[in-house]
């Protein structure tokens, strides 16, 4: 078996085509699940009532965020120890989806810590390192677009991205280190025994994440790669049919 | 008092967020699709 | 002829980390002292930074003397960052950097002396330059010698830190913002340890925890970060 | 000390610039490489000194490389005296003030040795550069359009500095669109 079969560009654009909505149909499915197993299943919680629910939301996001820049450090580095193309472009692919997840988290975070702590925003830890976090995604998008030939983004931004994932733990732990200094008010879960349906509506929610963020890499990696070898053969040959098979309708007559 | 503005807010804006990336997701594609038609039409003029 | 004849007797060059790594100190420091009033200018945004804060925060000495570490760290590291963007890109525009990457000195030494020179025009002047500004804060003696010492400790991770996203900025689009983007998050932890360090003594507790682990930082930032200023030159050259 | 080339292969984006290029340069021997605007002649230059990668194919160097592109590597604020020792250190040559000094007198730049860069013209830029190479001790020159900029005077030196270069026993890949006095031991074409 050869295990860089699937590294061709054009076997894997067909292999992403291939997979991509079946990602969608079944992170669909389970956060279908997770918001019912969360919402209807789950009891209100005793201390914190109704606003708990926002944990099947937050916990995930924040999980993906940091799991994205892990995942993403290591297709960039494995672009640089193999120099194969598609890491790279997986590397790039998967980044917006972990600033989105960012986003999410920070955000989701800040309206949970309203009703619980009293205020959008905390200096704690957590929090802070998500924010540096947001930036280090928003670096490793701008690093990698930022030069007119592609590969040197790619390569560039794989660097950063493995420079990100050694300062991120550092910075976590710079942060809480300098917190517990600051401020002891840290309000953990610690208090409140979790209920088990809290535990599977997370769970449900997060394995929801990780399916559409694996959808959403693979269909913007398939953009990428059409990008890029917009001048060979076989995306050309591609091309009498690439508006019927690639394109969903009503796209194509975008202007332009 | 009730927590409903917070839990709204927090899964709308996740919604919104992943209903942005999927408008995205289509027009990078659709602007891929245009950069082959331009390379075509470099070839083309050649 | 008598050239040709000197060359033909001439051993074979050997590369070395020492002679690289003095070669780019020497070289950089010269140039440097060509041009003074840039790192006169660094200085000068330093203390006028740190001298702006006091007039739009007010005079209270209680308050100065709390925010007074922190904003002096702050001024730091952006001026640190105001020299950044000229560390690698002078030498890449004119062809330096393609001969210092072919010379037989291994990359580590020359980028090591790169880097080492610009703490000394940048990072050095802001440590000894520190308890003045402390000063006006009113900080006590004790937390001046806190700040600098954390400052003494913490600049060279900021150059080392600093100089691997100038080399992974190279040639690229939007220059000094960008830069900004990539250098300033990762700047952070240097941020809290150091101005933690002069916090700590001033609140009465011992500065040695914050400046042991940034010296910790300091170590595993100089064992590391050089490598990964080879690799982005590299790449830049490519 | 050779230099081999072996199916060199290298693209820019997707366009392929050159396609399994192999050659071997013996000591003593030039090779010459031509092509039109954009065939890729500096990005071989770049592959075969080691700055650029390759897509495949692999280069064997037998000793130090000493190259000479587009950018001549002088900084505007040292003068020709500093810049010539500077690369030359930079090279790993321990080279005397007498040296630098003979080799700055056989380029016409003695009596300019003092100024700043920036006040010598595009020509005598390119000379420093030339005195440098009378001094590295580099056995392979890869050099990238060295004729740019320079009079006859300065062509010619540049010949009989390259011809000294090969009696020495170096080797050198010279990209050029000027005839030398020198003819290559091999033409590289680029382009179709």
């Amino acid at each position: 078996m050869n295990l860089f079969f699937f590294s061709s560009p054009p076997t894997f654009f067909r292999l992403a085509g291939a997979m991509a909505p079946w990602f969608f149909v079944l992170a669909a499915v389970l956060a279908a699940a997770g918001l019912y197993v969360g919402f209807v299943v789950a009891p209100t919680d005793a201390v914190q009532g109704e606003v708990y629910r926002i944990i099947f939301i937050h916990v995930p996001a924040a999980w993906m965020s940091m799991f994205l820049y892990f995942v993403m450090a290591c297709w960039g580095a494995a672009s640089l120890t193999f120099n194969t193309r598609l890491s790279a472009m997986m590397a790039r692919a998967i980044a917006p989806t972990g600033a989105m997840f960012t986003f999410i988290a920070l955000w989701s975070g800040a309206f949970w810590g309203r009703p619980t702590w009293g205020t959008y925003w905390v200096w704690d830890a957590r929090m802070t390192s998500e924010l540096v976090l947001l930036f280090l995604y928003f670096g490793f998008i701008a690093l990698a677009n930022a030069f007119e030939d592609p590969r040197r983004g790619d390569r560039a931004a794989a660097l950063l991205g493995i420079i990100g994932v050694v300062n991120l733990p550092i910075i976590y732990f710079s942060v809480q280190w300098w917190n517990t200094l600051h401020q002891g008010s840290s309000v953990s879960f610690k208090g409140t025994s979790m209920h088990i349906a809290m535990l599977w509506g997370m769970l449900l929610m997060a394995l929801a994440c990780w399916m559409y963020a694996i959808g959403a890499s693979l269909v913007r990696v398939r953009s990428v790669i059409l990008e890029r070898e917009a001048r060979t053969r076989w995306v050309r040959e591609l091309g009498p049919r690439a508006s019927a098979a690639i394109a969903a309708p009503g796209v194509t007559k975008l202007p332009g | 008092m009730s927590h409903d503005y917070f839990i709204w807010m927090s899964y709308g804006a996740a919604a919104i967020a992943v209903a942005a990336e999927l408008i995205a997701l289509r027009l990078g594609r659709a602007r891929a699709l245009r950069r082959i038609e331009e390379e075509k039409d470099l070839e083309t003029q050649d | 002829m008598n050239v040709a004849a000197q060359v033909a007797a001439m051993p074979p060059p050997e590369g070395s980390f020492g002679a690289g790594f003095s070669w780019a100190i020497a070289r950089d420091l010269t140039l440097a002292l060509r041009h003074p009033g840039e790192t006169l200018l660094v200085v000068a945004f330093f203390v006028l930074v740190a001298s702006l804060f006091p007039m739009g925060v007010g005079a209270d000495p209680q308050l100065l003397l709390r925010i007074g570490p922190g904003v002096i760290w702050v001024c730091a590291l952006l001026a640190a960052f105001l020299s950044l963007p000229s560390l690698f890109a002078a030498d890449y525009a004119d062809g330096t950097l393609e001969q210092m990457v072919l010379s037989p000195h291994p990359m580590p030494g020359w980028v090591s002396g790169k880097i080492a020179a610009h703490w000394l025009v940048s990072g050095l002047p802001l440590t000894v330059l520190s308890p003045l500004l402390g000063l006006q804060y009113g900080l006590e003696v004790a937390t001046l010698a806190a700040l600098a010492a954390a400052l003494a400790i913490g600049t060279p991770v900021l150059s080392l830190l600093g100089a691997a996203c100038s080399a992974l900025a190279l040639g690229a689009r939007g220059g000094g913002i960008l830069l900004a983007l990539l250098a300033l998050p990762l700047f952070v932890p240097v941020l809290i340890f150091g101005a933690g360090a002069a916090e700590a003594q001033a609140a009465g507790l011992s500065s040695a925890p914050h400046l042991s682990l940034l010296g910790a930082l300091a170590i595993v930032a100089t064992m590391g970060l050089p490598f990964a200023v080879c690799a982005a030159v590299r790449i830049a050259l490519d | 000390m050779t230099i081999e080339a072996r199916a060199l292969t290298c693209s820019r984006g997707a366009v392929t610039l050159f396609r399994e290029v192999s050659f071997r340069i013996e000591r003593g021997e030039w090779f010459a490489v031509r092509g039109s605007n954009g065939s890729g002649k500096t990005t071989l230059l770049r592959c075969v000194a080691g700055l650029t990668r390759l897509d495949a194919g692999e280069v064997h160097r037998e000793g130090n490389v000493a190259y000479a592109g587009h950018l001549a590597g002088i900084k505007d604020d040292l003068s020709a005296e500093e810049n010539l020792r500077g690369s030359l250190a930079l090279a790993g040559a321990t080279v005397g003030p007498e040296q630098a000094r003979a080799a700055l007198d056989e380029v016409g730049l003695l009596r300019r040795r003092a100024l700043p860069s920036r006040r010598l013209s595009a020509g005598q830029r390119r000379r420093i550069g030339l005195a440098r190479l009378m001094l590295d001790p580099a056995p392979i020159w890869i050099l990238d359009e060295p004729l740019t900029a320079l009079d006859d005077d300065g062509q010619a030196l540049f010949a009989r500095t390259l011809a000294r270069h090969l009696e020495r026993g170096g080797l050198a890949l010279v990209a050029t669109h000027h005839d030398l006095a020198l003819t290559p031991a091999r033409l590289l074409r680029l382009g179709a």
